[in-house]
């Protein structure tokens, strides 16, 4: 286990290094304007775009300008290039907002996966499940943009069941206020997720029911519904229950961004999307970065999770 | 030989696919006294299996029918409730699976897997259960038992695992055991270990024991009665001495001349029976056997009905009992399938009819089938 | 980000033309009331409105800084205007009348020697910072060092101080301007310039120069902006979240005449960047103030359900086609004038959701030197396009399928009204294909000789309301490698006199005509394509009295005289 | 309705392993490709959207005739201040405030206009044509490499296989969106020459080429898994001792048993790539104008949702049903050929 860790964290310093190294080049080998120009604004003289240029390293090699980068990163001082604000802070802003949607999203899916893939896999083949099955596929193939702006539109701005967007802090507004904010956020980056886990866990459910140790659980004279859960449901949770933690790691690392958009939740997804529109590599390489890290860390999770789980898979 | 507490009357089942209904079994009549040890032999794909399942209802489903009846001490199988098959399955019944390796919940520890049965029919203490898990595990010769009983099934080897599976069968000390295909999985060393476990545990126990396999080899030692069963038919049912000293089915013969036996020669080909077990979509009319039968003739196309033709056990074959004696020797007084001469005459017919889908036979298997019948025809006569 | 036209900096640049300018545009910036606008100036509505309570308010972004050195945006002139004040400030009144310059801190408007180069001015005395610092004349000084120091866009404004560029290059923070002399005991400030720059008043009027204490740090002080003198203080500043606005009271006890000492109490402002919820909030009287327009989708509703509480506004900015007359086709003037003849100002008009006056002139109508170029050479602007004659000037100019870029940004309406030019162009014959690229890179991209842009969407806002401001957008000495905003590379030696003449014109009553003149045959000889000017809206709540919300020319609704019902 | 669950699905469902067993095999002389293809010919749902997914490329292809015959325009005119006549009434295209036109129902501004004046319905023709091209392009892109990385790391292993397994573990970590927006505003600003391949910015080659690079990892990790366990196969020791040189072995002895697990795999890529196409049009880094695509059609219909919901809606629903139709057509592809494989794709 502490050689499985220690070798875990090894890979994720060498993952990250190039991750780092990937987003870095893709910023400052493709041309895409000079950033000390950018900075400098639009009255600036030459001295001025020199000095800065200067101040902020660009007069550098590729990778000393790289070190530099990762050195304030490091050391928390990395500021953005366009507002000078201090990315770390934003970024610590923007965390709770993007975990309260992130976690919140993760437990509505996996709940509302579990149960219709559940239903899904008991009614195989009847009416109820294959209009499970065709609402599930729906979800899968509507982009979540899309389904977030109509919900917003038709819940929140035409019906007012909702409000139009907009995160309410706990502190402001109460627990209440901020559970009503995130309701719609909610489902609309959960719909994807609860087709994709229903019909998996639906699958595995009918793969599971097959097996012959559920068989010989039956066999037993058990309760159906002990048969289901402590054996059927047991195993089929499994994969689902790894697949979660990596999913989770996507979207909090970044498959939030169209999500917090739409409903102007100003989590960190919405703080890259809006840097990189207006190509102020720190916070993106930031929150690159900051997503890489929770995709391994939780890559690494799972594994151990799975672990335990399933005591046939050793840490290897 | 006690009152019966199992008997299965014409017993059908059959199962709608998305290609046809499956007539999986096809009317069968079976009677278990207690502590009686009954081994129903046959291929896979002759319904012994499914057979076994149905009694505890393990394959019921909507697509699934079951015609005739099978009473369990009175209880009527089949139409049970699934309340009142709960109550029989595990504590009356109780079921053996072919494959220990998969049979077992692989994230569950072994020990709560047994004491899940236990706890389904008995209300017992925790302290109990442990205690009955640890003493069955002991008793199929788990070593360490205590301890292992903490163990998952992957850390089992597959003999281990099948014990583990009897000493579940066991836990509740039903009256019926029903053991499919217990042995098939395992290594030949461990067969007999687990055959002679088997066997000893029914002398403790007098519990009666459904015994379904493929392998005439292993029952030989611990069946009272055989049930010899083809496509989805029982074809001959006898004692173990009639079956082996006097089998009336051809199909039986070839099952005799498949065993594996230490006195053969090594390297000496083991008999099979040519050809592939019928299609259960669309059973052949007459003899489900007969295309497979080197001793075919008219009289198949029409079914032989399981009756005694002499031989004082009942059988499915026209064949006369003298035919029958006389055609199955095939070598120094070996019972098989075909006598020697007939295979040498028509090799070329068996490599046909191997190769021809069941019940489209190609033409030169039915010259082939036809030489056959004409030459049973005129031995007849 | 709504950044603010750099105009200002021409405008200083007048006598000064050693000096090259810089300036660019996003899109709609600081702006200035030009149309008929119904509210009065400060006492207006004291007979309905109260004195306190909280406004509440949406921008659509943060402003940039919150911090009076660094801050170039409009977000940030609207919220600091009434925290920091300048030894100069502007009237607080709508119209041309809120160009004016008044004394903000200083007693008097500075007194200029005879060469111009030497400017003394000398602070109220009694003046005490929000947390109770005495100001010192001193300050000043520090408050410029910490513009230059801090590189921001606004040092330029500064540099001709005597000894700025120095200051700036040696990097250090404590070092010396020697242009700038104070007196902390009398209060005097002198200020020494290098060469002669007419309207160097106008920056020591702007943000930049609004008075911070001397001991604030020479760092980016957003999260914890420094005192200054004013109406209000800032008591929250969370960047990208919003930022808190307090009355002072003390400030009524200087007695500065024309600066308002403010109504309300508190002043509270979210960053939130879905701008329908804006509207629905500001509708639904959830929020009293909107820095930026409804989206055009809304405004039909928010004309039907805010009635009395909104109203557009016709800002002094133009927006037009910039045609690189380096690059073919362009460098005919038959197809520059075809493109002229052909784009329809109604349906710029449309993309603009209506919030767009069509014009032919380049001048907004606003400013000194419009004169209405009637007949438009290119057909009324209000009317159908003469498409024929700019098919037939293609031909003739033997320009028929050519290759052209157009060049616009992602942000709106840039993008759609460059997919119209392009599609616009290529019915006239022209091969065109629109280009959009990020907003951020958008004017660095096309202000590079490098990039030969053939054409594209350009537009200006003011900051000051002269028409120097614009016209140095055409003017052949404005032309630069990079950093261009000569886009199309404008240099007629006519039009580049006229302009030189009027600029170098200290009465701006006389030099008018000349502009006017130079307007005229830039749209004449079809320089660019302007096709109008932007309008942007007065939007509050039911709870402000409507009177007390004017649209100021540099800052826009001013918060001092805001007032609630 | 839609059954996508597969015939052997059910088939087990009902069936003893034993008699599963009976079926699996198979009547002599019938190849797996042919029962797959029978299973499939039997999963009516499946193959309905299967015609619907071809219907629609069939559409999108024929959308200069709709354009010329139907509609007399192109996706890129502009009709900002002109009327048209609709049963008689004459109507602005666009309203002065700037709304677009909705549905008029006619040949012309079918499904009505934009805030360009320009018609919807056409627009949306033509960027199906582009999303679909996009989405297939990128699929083909991904297939190929993901093939290529995965049989040289799986079948070479040693340092080779290590490369590219920690390049996969990079991409692995690195968020599809994320890589993509960054490449995708990165490279529309100027555009990019790697070698022979050059991508003039706005091309939409951009966007192809980014989808069909990030989705490799997701195919490529289970192909070379599957190349692992193939290697070990007698019939690839045979070919060895037979002396077939290792690309030979790749080409005739292992790409044939990668098929299925590439046919499975294409519907559904198909579909996950055309979504990333919409995620980053939308997002401003995909299709640039004029060239329409759905994705940037919804992000531009966004704006004018309170008064021109039409925009928004068109694009979605066509957007849906493409995705919808491979999604449910990929269900049954695979269910008819490895009812076992497990996919998952992010977007």
């Amino acid at each position: 286990m502490a050689r499985f860790v220690v070798r875990r964290l090894v890979g994720m310093v060498l993952v990250l290094f190039a991750v780092s190294v990937l987003t870095f080049l893709i910023f400052n080998v493709i041309p895409n304007g000079d950033p000390a120009v950018r900075m400098a604004g639009k009255n600036s003289t030459p001295a001025q775009i020199e000095q800065i240029r200067k101040e902020w390293h660009f007069d550098e090699s590729l990778p000393q300008q790289y070190l530099f980068m990762m050195k304030q990163i490091f050391t928390g001082k990395l500021v953005s290039y366009s507002d000078q604000t201090n990315v770390w802070e934003q970024i610590r802003m923007g965390l709770p907002r993007t975990f309260a949607l992130g976690i919140g999203a993760a437990i509505l899916w996996m709940t509302l996966g579990i149960l219709l893939g559940l239903y899904s896999a008991v009614k195989a083949g009847r009416i109820s499940d294959r209009v499970l099955t065709v609402l599930a596929l729906i979800g899968i193939s509507m982009p979540v943009f899309w389904v977030g702006a109509l919900m917003n539109y038709y819940l929140g701005y035409k019906l007012e069941w909702f409000p139009n967007g907009g995160y309410v802090e706990i502190s402001e507004g109460g627990i209440g206020e901020w559970l009503y904010h995130l309701i719609l956020p909610w489902t609309a980056l959960a719909i994807l997720f609860i087709g994709v886990y229903s019909r998996i866990l639906r699958s595995n459910i009918l793969d599971t029911i097959n097996d012959d140790y559920v068989r010989t659980a039956r066999a037993k004279g058990i309760s159906e519904r002990r048969v289901m859960t402590r054996h059927v449901l047991r195993n089929s949770l499994i994969p689902i229950v790894t697949l979660w933690g990596l999913d989770f790691g996507l979207v909090i690392a970044g498959g939030a961004v169209l999500t917090e958009s739409v409903f102007d939740l100003q989590g960190v997804g919405q703080y890259f999307a809006e840097a990189i529109g207006r190509l102020d590599v720190p916070p993106v390489m930031a929150v690159t970065l900051l997503g890489a890290v929770f995709i391994v860390v939780l890559n690494t999770v799972v594994d151990i999770v799975y672990a335990v789980l399933d005591p046939r898979i050793r840490l290897g | 030989m006690s009152e019966p507490i199992l008997e299965i009357d014409h017993l059908q089942v059959e199962f709608r696919t998305d290609e046809g209904v499956v007539h999986a079994v096809d009317d069968v009549s079976l009677t278990l006294a207690a502590g009686e040890v009954l081994a129903i032999v046959g291929e896979s794909g002759s319904g012994k299996t499914v057979t076994a399942m149905s009694l505890l209802g393990l394959n019921r489903s909507p697509n699934a029918t079951f015609r005739g009846s099978a009473r369990y001490r009175g209880t009527q199988l089949l139409t049970a409730s699934e309340d009142e098959l709960r109550a029989i399955r595990g504590a009356e019944m109780a079921m053996i699976f072919q494959d220990p390796m998969t049979s077992l919940n692989p994230v569950q520890r072994i020990g709560d897997q047994i004491a899940e049965q236990i706890l389904a029919h008995e209300k017992l203490t925790k302290a109990e259960v442990r205690d009955r898990v640890v003493e069955l595990m002991d008793r199929v010769g788990i070593p360490r038992a205590a301890e292992r009983a903490r163990a998952y099934p992957h850390e089992f080897s597959g003999g281990m695992r099948q014990r583990v599976m009897i000493a579940l069968a066991l836990s509740c000390s039903p009256s019926v055991l029903i053991a499919d295909e217990p042995t098939t999985a395992l290594d030949v060393t461990i067969q007999a270990q687990i055959l002679e476990r088997l066997k000893e545990l029914k002398d403790e126990t007098g519990t009666a024991i459904i015994l379904v396999t493929h392998d005439l080899g292993v029952v030989a030692d611990i069946a009272d009665r055989i049930a010899v069963m083809y496509g989805g038919r029982i074809v001959e049912e006898g004692t173990v001495d009639e079956i082996f000293y006097d089998p009336q089915h051809p199909y039986t013969w070839g099952l005799l001349g498949s065993i594996t036996r230490v006195d053969r020669d090594r390297g000496e080909r083991l008999p099979s029976i040519a050809g592939l077990p019928p299609s259960l979509l669309a059973p052949p009319e007459g003899c489900h056997f007969r295309a497979r039968c080197p001793h075919e003739f008219e009289r198949c196309g029409q079914g032989p009905p399981l009756e005694d033709r002499g031989a004082g056990h009942p059988d499915r074959c026209w064949l006369t009992v003298e035919q029958k004696r006389a055609r199955r020797v095939v070598d120094d007084g070996e019972i098989g399938l075909a006598a020697k001469v007939a295979v040498e005459a028509s090799p070329e017919g068996l490599v046909d009819r191997r190769e021809t889908p069941p019940g489209a036979p190609s033409r030169v298997a039915g010259d082939a089938g036809a030489a056959e019948d004409a030459r049973v025809a005129e031995e007849d006569r | 980000m709504r950044t603010i036209r750099r105009a200002l900096l021409a405008l200083l640049l007048v006598a000064a033309s050693a000096f090259v300018v810089a300036c660019g545009d996003d899109d709609d910036g600081g702006a200035t009331t030009a149309g008929g606008s119904t509210s009065a100036a400060t006492d207006a509505a004291t007979e309905t409105g109260q004195t306190g309570g909280t406004l509440t308010g949406y921008y659509t972004s943060s402003p940039d800084y919150m911090d009076p050195a660094l801050t170039y945006t409009v977000e940030g002139w609207n919220a600091q205007w009434v925290v920091y004040t300048p030894l100069l400030t502007y009237r607080h009144t709508e119209g041309a009348e809120g160009a004016e310059l008044i004394p903000g801190l200083a007693e008097d408007l500075p007194e200029i020697s005879e060469d111009g180069l030497t400017y003394k001015l000398k602070l109220r005395d009694g003046l005490k910072f929000s947390d109770g610092t005495p100001v010192k004349a001193s300050d000043f000084e520090h408050t410029i060092k910490r513009v230059l120091n801090l590189e921001s866009g606004g040092s330029a404004f500064y540099l001709p101080i005597v000894g700025a560029e120095e200051y700036l290059k040696a990097g250090k923070p404590k070092g010396d301007i020697e242009g700038i002399e104070t007196d902390d005991e009398t209060g005097e400030i002198t200020i020494r310039l290098k060469e002669r720059v007419g309207s160097f008043d106008y920056a020591l009027a702007m943000n930049f120069a609004g008075l911070v204490p001397s001991d604030t740090p020479f760092r980016n002080m957003t999260r914890n902006p420094p005192p200054g003198v004013g109406p209000y203080k800032i008591t929250r500043s969370v960047p990208n979240r919003g930022f808190t606005l307090e009355k002072v009271p003390e400030f009524a006890d200087y007695g500065i005449d024309g600066v308002p000492t403010g109504h309300l109490d508190t002043i509270d402002i979210t960053i939130v960047k879905n701008q329908q919820r804006q509207t629905d909030d500001v509708i639904n009287n959830k929020v009293d103030y909107l820095i930026d327009p409804p989206p055009a989708d809304r405004l039909r509703e928010v004309q039907d359900k805010a009635k009395g509480r909104f109203e557009p506004y016709v800002t002094n900015s133009t927006y037009y086609v910039f045609m690189n007359t380096r690059e073919k086709p362009f460098d005919d003037e038959r197809v520059r004038q075809a493109v002229n003849y052909a784009i329809d100002k109604r349906a710029m008009q449309r993309i603009f959701g209506g919030l767009l006056a069509p014009s032919c002139n380049f001048l907004p109508p606003g400013m000194k030197g419009y004169e209405k170029i009637e007949p438009c050479p290119y057909g009324d602007p209000t009317a159908e396009p003469d498409v024929e004659k700019a098919r037939q000037l293609i031909q003739e100019a033997g320009a028929e399928g050519a290759s052209v870029t157009v060049w616009g940004n992602d942000e709106d309406p840039s993008k759609p009204v460059t997919e119209y030019v392009a599609d616009v162009m290529s019915q006239i014959g022209l091969n065109a294909k629109p280009r959009i690229v990020e907003a951020s890179v958008y004017f660095q991209t096309i202000g590079n000789q490098k990039t030969k842009a053939q054409a594209g969407f350009a537009n200006w806002f003011q900051d000051f309301p002269h028409p120097a401001n614009f016209m140095f957008l055409i003017n052949g000495a404005s032309i630069q490698e990079t950093n261009n905003q000569n886009f199309g590379n404008v240099d007629d030696p006519e039009i580049n006199d006229l302009i030189d003449g009027a600029d170098a014109n200290p009465d701006l009553d006389e030099a008018a005509p000349d502009y006017a003149k130079a307007d005229r045959l830039a749209v004449e000889r079809a320089y660019v394509a302007p096709y109008g000017n932007r309008q942007l809206t007065k939007l509050v709540s039911d709870r402000v009295v409507w009177d007390s919300v004017i649209a100021h020319p540099v800052y826009e609704v001013d918060f001092s005289l805001l007032q609630l019902k | 309705m839609a059954s996508t669950d597969s015939a052997a699905t059910d088939f087990s469902d009902d069936l003893p392993a034993e008699l599963a067993a009976e079926e699996r095999r198979a009547p002599a002389g019938t190849g797996p490709w042919r029962i797959a293809l029978r299973r499939l010919r039997r999963n009516k749902v499946a193959l309905a959207f299967g015609v619907l997914f071809l219907a629609l490329v069939a559409v999108s292809l024929a959308a200069p005739i709709w354009a010329e015959e139907v509609a007399h325009t192109t996706p890129y005119q502009n009709r900002i201040a002109d009327t048209i006549t609709i049963d008689g009434e004459e109507r602005n295209i666009v309203e002065f405030d700037g709304v677009p036109i909705g549905p008029t129902w006619h040949g012309e501004y079918f499904l009505g206009a934009d805030r360009n004046g320009r018609d919807v319905m056409v627009r949306l023709l033509y960027g199906g044509r582009n999303s679909l091209l996009i989405g297939i392009g990128a699929s083909i892109i991904t297939m190929v490499l993901a093939t290529l990385l995965g049989l040289l790391s799986g079948y070479f292993g040693g340092w080779l296989d290590w490369v590219i397994s920690r390049c996969f573990d990079v991409m692995w970590a690195f968020p599809v969106i994320l890589l993509g927006v960054a490449l995708g505003v990165s490279l529309n600003i100027s555009g990019i020459t790697i070698g022979p391949l050059e991508l003039e910015s706005g091309s939409l080659w951009i966007p192809t080429v980014i989808i069909g690079i990030a989705y490799v990892v997701y195919l490529a990790r289970p192909i070379r898994g599957q190349v692992l366990a193939l290697r070990e196969k007698e019939f690839v020791e045979a070919a060895r001792a037979q002396g077939m040189g290792p690309w030979r072995i790749m080409l005739t002895e292992l790409l044939p048993n990668l098929a299925s697990t590439l046919l499975v795999f294409f519907p559904l890529i198909v579909a996950n790539a055309i979504l990333l196409e919409a995620a980053l049009s939308f997002l401003g880094a995909g299709v640039q104008p004029p060239e329409p695509s759905w994705g940037l059609m919804i992000s531009e219909g966004i704006e004018f949702l309170t008064s021109a919901p039409h925009l928004t809606i068109a694009p979605g629903i066509m957007l849906v049903l493409t995705v919808l139709a491979l999604n449910i057509f990929g269900e049954g592809v695979r269910d008819a050929l490895d009812p076992r494989a497990k996919i998952r794709l992010e977007h």
